[in-house]
């Protein structure tokens, strides 16, 4: 069973970051990233081609950040595979000791950095999840055809509380989870409110039983960072305030800072919500800080104390 | 002006209401219900889809209680999403369609200049209506004409001429053809010989027949034919078979009456119903024929038979006249009594039938100028590819749909504005607009 | 340079004969005259047909605003624009120009025709 | 109906930059319809043309994608060294075919099979997929409409219901969950929809229907 899903399921508070790879072959720059968040966070993200933008594949990163003593998330998205390259990623990955697969639809190769490129969307995340499952639980592949062997893999998934229609959000969730997904990592949260009732829906439901829930949290790092997401990432929804205090702070980085570490302190209190994670992205580096200011330093498990 | 607006409870938006009060429209909002307030001398304008038939808007006219034509269709469901700006360009075009408003033509009015130009060089008979109508006449055995505005310039004199007549010459076509045998009876003889032929031989009983084809036997021949009635001595039965009777030209109508009431019968049919054989004798010429009115065929032997030969009009080589890259062109009618005056380009006319018609449609154009249109929308339903553009783009929402299938454009002329829009944005040329001159008879751009 | 002129029958071509009168040479240099109810009403093949006779095509009719057919000499703008972006494209040297001008406002028109 | 848009006229003169004698060929139907390809653009494409120095002409027929509307052209088209078809991808193929002798170049880009939603304005409606399932989405089609074509929910860039790929279109499954909670069917969404059969798709071989009853 993977550490992820062990500490989930023991019930800690888990926190998880995002690496994006490269782009480019400097595995360099991954093991510097690891360096700086080992034992901060209990698994890592590795995004795969996000935005569109070719990187070092997702795969080959989880190696690289295995290798660096840390737990991998493999990310998956439907853009650039089929059913069929997708099953034989997942199979690899599993046979090469990755356990833990972010299972994502992808964002549009229009908006990366190959807009001429033929999207793929053969499956949707939905689908993805329900024939990983079927690989791992029932040992047949999307065909019915037998795996040979015994998978290993805790699945989870993406969710935006924050996009249109919110009243399906929900529902969409709960297909997600009905698929097979253990564990959904959402969009950046900083509309608490909309957050909270969210979560109430899913309470309501009673699928916070059913999945581990972590939010999302993305440290502000200036000004221009917040505008940029508001206006450019689809599907991020900041409230006014945090722009307020943005503009008046005298240092945006720490206020960006304590927001976040605001933030995760009213996500614990939420019920429902298992774990946060961190997606500094391009700053990877102020998660240590972020991850003792919220007081959930030292992590338990692997690699606990050390790493200072 | 009151204006009822149907088919919508839903609060109008601003648009609707403020160009209204705008053209100072008097408005209210009926619906089937509370039809009884509409006045009846209101005008109904339903806010409804372009798609709704001719038919539909009568049958609603019917419930209203209000001429068909007095209701109007704003293809509001189409056009309400649209930016407002536009909802309004579309709703102020179409409230003008409702009334039109004075034309500020009049005020602009170019008149052409009072001369024309008669090509080749007429006879005087056309000279002197000319004269009389106080009209300037001018021609030139070689010139070349180009337009200037209203008025075409005769080069290289240089002479500004507001009109031109073109003066068509006659040309023979190949007479009606005969049967041999019947030639050989020796009876057949031709128009301009048939005087002497008569006063010759004893005329007791004696039986004429004439063959008349159309188009256009010039009015020279008429007049012999009409001379016929006065033939002396009396007794002599003439027969006129003819496919048109030529009578418009001036003292023609009363020569025919006279001719008839002398007894020249004239029998208007096709020639084609008419068969020829020679009597047994082989001294006189059997014509049966079925005349149009009873089924009957009838018979008579003729002593004569006339073969009046077949002439058409010819306009004038007019090639090198410059109008654009368009040349004069003339659908002969079937009728010579209706041969147009006017052919394709405003400002030309042609000289036949009534030299005094000629002369009042000239100088009426001389008055009016070209800008005064009346505008027919055709739509040839085989080429229409049904695109709906047109629909679409009506500035007046005159265009529908009609067909039991609605299958077909239909344009609704007491909308039409005669703008020609559908016609140039019609993918399939299917859309022909005439701008019909008034007097002028037809041209096409 | 030779010109062609389509207008319409109700503002166009009566500005156009006003003007005529007011300065006759410009018939000298006027090869092609269509009057037309609306401006609306001419189709791009009419507009390049015309071309072939002459370089410069002018479009002349009522103002937008007081269009009798609503959207008729707008409708007129956007075509004379499409046509020149296409002769643009083909690099054709000829140009068409809607002009908006009534006998009572003469002025663009003026400022087109008379050299 | 099939919704075209006519190629830049550079591109066109280029592709006919070595003939002089050249056939506008328009379609009647469906690029007639879409005002991209009938007789008035033909015309249109021929006056430039003759603007340009060819000896061009148009004409037009009632389906260039079937040869027997292509047929009677027997005698006009080989007065030409190469036919410009305003048709779309289909009738330029079958033109070709009917007339292997002559040049057949594209003046068209067929977009796709769409629905005018006003003057001058079309979407696309359908990718011909193969296998037609828009009564799942409340007659909405994810397929062809969601820029990702998801079939279960719709993803997470969806915002005041316009596409985070297009702002200027409308999200589709915003549409679908709208009609579908109008219709009181909410619930048939929240089934999963299992992965799409793209056999019978363009992304299986090239399709062919063969029906024997009809077939002669």
């Amino acid at each position: 069973m993977s550490v992820l899903q062990e500490l989930l399921e023991q019930g800690v508070f888990v926190v998880t970051a995002e690496v994006g790879p490269p782009k480019g072959v400097d595995r360099e720059s991954i093991v510097k990233k690891c360096a700086q968040i080992r034992g901060f966070v209990d698994a890592v993200n590795i995004t795969d081609n996000q935005t569109a933008i070719v990187r070092l594949s997702s795969f080959a990163s989880c190696l690289i950040v295995r290798e660096a003593g840390l737990e991998p998330v493999m990310q998956l998205t439907c853009r650039d595979r089929n059913r069929i390259a997708l099953q034989s990623d997942f199979l690899g990955a599993c046979a090469l000791g990755i356990e833990n697969f972010l299972c994502l639809t992808g964002d549009h190769q229009s908006l990366g950095n190959h807009p001429e490129a033929r999207s793929v969307f053969d499956i949707d995340s939905v689908q993805l999840l329900g024939i990983f499952r079927k690989i791992r639980d029932e040992g047949v592949f999307a065909n019915g055809e037998k795996v040979k062997g015994e998978v290993r893999a805790f699945l989870g998934a993406g969710e935006n509380p924050f996009a249109d229609p919110l009243e399906f959000r929900v529902f969409r969730l709960a297909k997600k989870v009905e698929a097979g997904a253990q564990f959904i990592q959402t969009q950046a949260v900083f509309d608490l409110e909309l957050f909270s009732r969210w979560m109430e829906e899913i309470r309501r439901l009673k699928l916070h039983e059913k999945v581990h829930i972590l939010a999302g949290i993305i440290p502000l790092k200036s000004l221009q960072a917040l505008r940029y997401m508001k206006n450019e990432v689809p599907g991020m929804v900041i409230p006014a305030w945090v722009e307020e205090r943005m503009q008046n702070a005298r240092d945006p980085k720490e206020e960006g800072v304590r927001i976040a570490v605001e933030t995760i302190a009213a996500l614990r209190a939420i019920e429902g919500v298992r774990g946060v994670h961190i997606m500094a992205v391009a700053w990877e580096s102020i998660v240590p800080e972020i991850v003792r200011a919220s007081g959930l330093f030292p992590r338990p498990g692997q690699g606990g104390g050390e790493g200072v | 002006m009151q204006v009822a607006l149907f088919g919508s409870d839903r609060s109008l938006p601003l648009w609707v209401t403020e160009e209204l009060e705008r053209m100072a429209f008097s408005f209210e909002v009926v619906t089937p219900e509370k039809t009884k307030a509409l006045l009846p001398s209101s005008f109904v304008v339903v806010l409804g889809s372009a798609l709704l038939t001719e038919d539909e808007v009568a049958e609603l006219a019917l419930r209203l209680g209000v001429n068909p034509l007095r209701v109007a269709v704003f293809p509001y469901e189409e056009v309400r999403d649209l930016p407002e700006e536009k909802c309004r360009t579309l709703w102020q075009g179409f409230l003008r369609s409702l009334v039109p408003p004075k034309r500020d033509v009049a005020a602009f009015r170019v008149t052409p200049t009072r001369r024309v130009l008669l090509y080749p060089e007429g006879d005087e008979r056309l000279c002197e209506a000319f004269a009389r109508a106080r009209i300037p006449v001018v021609s030139f055995p070689s010139f070349v004409l180009s337009r200037k505005g209203v008025d075409f310039h005769v080069m290289p004199h240089d002479i500004p001429v507001g009109a031109c007549v073109l003066i068509p010459s006659l040309q023979e076509e190949p007479p009606v053809v005969l049967p041999r045998e019947v030639l050989d009876t020796g009876r057949v003889v031709a128009l301009e010989r048939l005087p002497q032929v008569l006063g010759l031989s004893s005329l007791r009983k004696m039986c004429v027949v004439l063959l008349v084809p159309s188009p256009h036997p010039y009015p020279e021949d008429w007049e012999r034919i009409f001379a016929l009635a006065s033939l002396p001595p009396q007794g002599a039965q003439v027969l006129v078979l003819a496919e048109e009777v030529f009578v418009a030209r001036e003292g023609f109508e009363e020569a025919f009456r006279r001719a008839r009431e002398a007894g020249v019968l004239f029998e208007k049919l096709p020639l084609s119903r008419v068969s020829l054989s020679p009597s047994l004798d082989m001294r006189r010429v059997v014509v049966t024929y079925t005349p149009e009115k009873d089924p009957f065929p009838v018979r008579c032997e003729a002593h004569w038979l006339v073969p009046v030969s077949r002439k058409t009009c010819v306009l004038p080589p007019f090639d090198k006249v410059l109008l654009s890259d368009r040349e004069v062109v003339l659908e002969l009618p079937e009728n010579p009594n209706l041969l147009p005056f006017a052919t394709n380009i405003p400002g030309v006319f042609v000289a036949w039938g009534d030299v005094e018609d000629l002369v009042v449609t000239v100088s009426r154009y001389l008055e009016e100028g070209s800008i005064q249109e009346e505008g027919r929308v055709r739509v040839d339903a085989e080429r229409c590819a049904l695109c709906l553009t047109c629909l679409r783009s009506c500035p007046t929402g005159a265009i529908g749909l009609s067909g039991d299938l609605k299958r077909c454009i239909a344009v609704n002329e007491a909308l039409c504005a005669r703008c020609g829009i559908c016609a140039g944005l019609c993918p399939a040329r299917a859309i022909t607009f005439e701008v019909v001159h008034r007097v002028l008879g037809n041209h096409r751009l | 340079m030779s010109l062609g002129i389509i207008g319409c029958e109700r503002s166009g071509f009566p500005a156009l004969c006003a003007l005529g009168k007011e300065e006759p040479e410009i018939w000298d240099r006027i090869v092609e005259v269509f009057p037309v109810p609306c401006l609306g009403g001419v189709d791009e093949e009419t507009i390049l047909r015309i071309l072939l006779r002459c370089d410069t095509l002018l479009l002349v009719g009522c103002p937008p605003a007081s269009c009798r057919n609503a959207w008729g000499s707008t409708l007129a703008e956007k075509r004379v624009a499409r046509v020149s972006q296409l002769l643009e494209e083909a690099e054709i040297p000829k140009r068409v120009f809607c002009v908006f001008a009534n006998p009572n406002r003469l002025g663009e028109l003026k400022a087109r025709v008379v050299v | 109906m099939i919704v075209g848009e006519r190629k830049p006229l550079r591109e066109i003169l280029e592709s006919l930059s070595p003939y002089r004698e050249v056939l506008v060929l328009g379609c009647g139907a469906c690029v007639t319809v879409c005002l991209a390809g009938g007789e008035k653009e033909a015309r249109e494409v021929a006056a430039l043309l003759r603007l340009k120095g060819f000896a061009a002409e148009a004409a037009s027929v009632e389906r260039q994608c079937e040869r027997e509307f292509l047929v009677p052209l027997r005698e006009k088209v080989p007065a030409f060294q190469a036919v410009l078809s305003l048709a779309c991808g289909v009738g330029v193929q079958t033109l070709s075919e009917v007339f292997p002798g002559i040049p057949v170049l594209p003046g068209l880009n067929t977009s796709f099979m769409g629905a005018p939603l006003a003057q001058g304005v079309w979407e696309e409606r359908c990718i011909g997929c193969g296998e037609c399932i828009v009564h799942r989405f409340g007659g909405i089609c994810p397929v062809a409409r969601c820029a990702k074509n998801l079939l279960n929910g719709p993803c997470g860039g969806s915002k005041n219901g316009r596409c985070e790929v297009r702002p200027d279109r409308d999200c589709a499954w915003q549409l679908i969950y709208d009609r579908m909670k109008a219709l009181g069917r909410l619930e048939e969404l929240f089934v999963i929809q299992p992965p799409k059969n793209w056999g019978p798709s363009r992304f299986g071989a090239q399709r062919k229907i063969v029906r024997e009853d009809v077939r002669r």
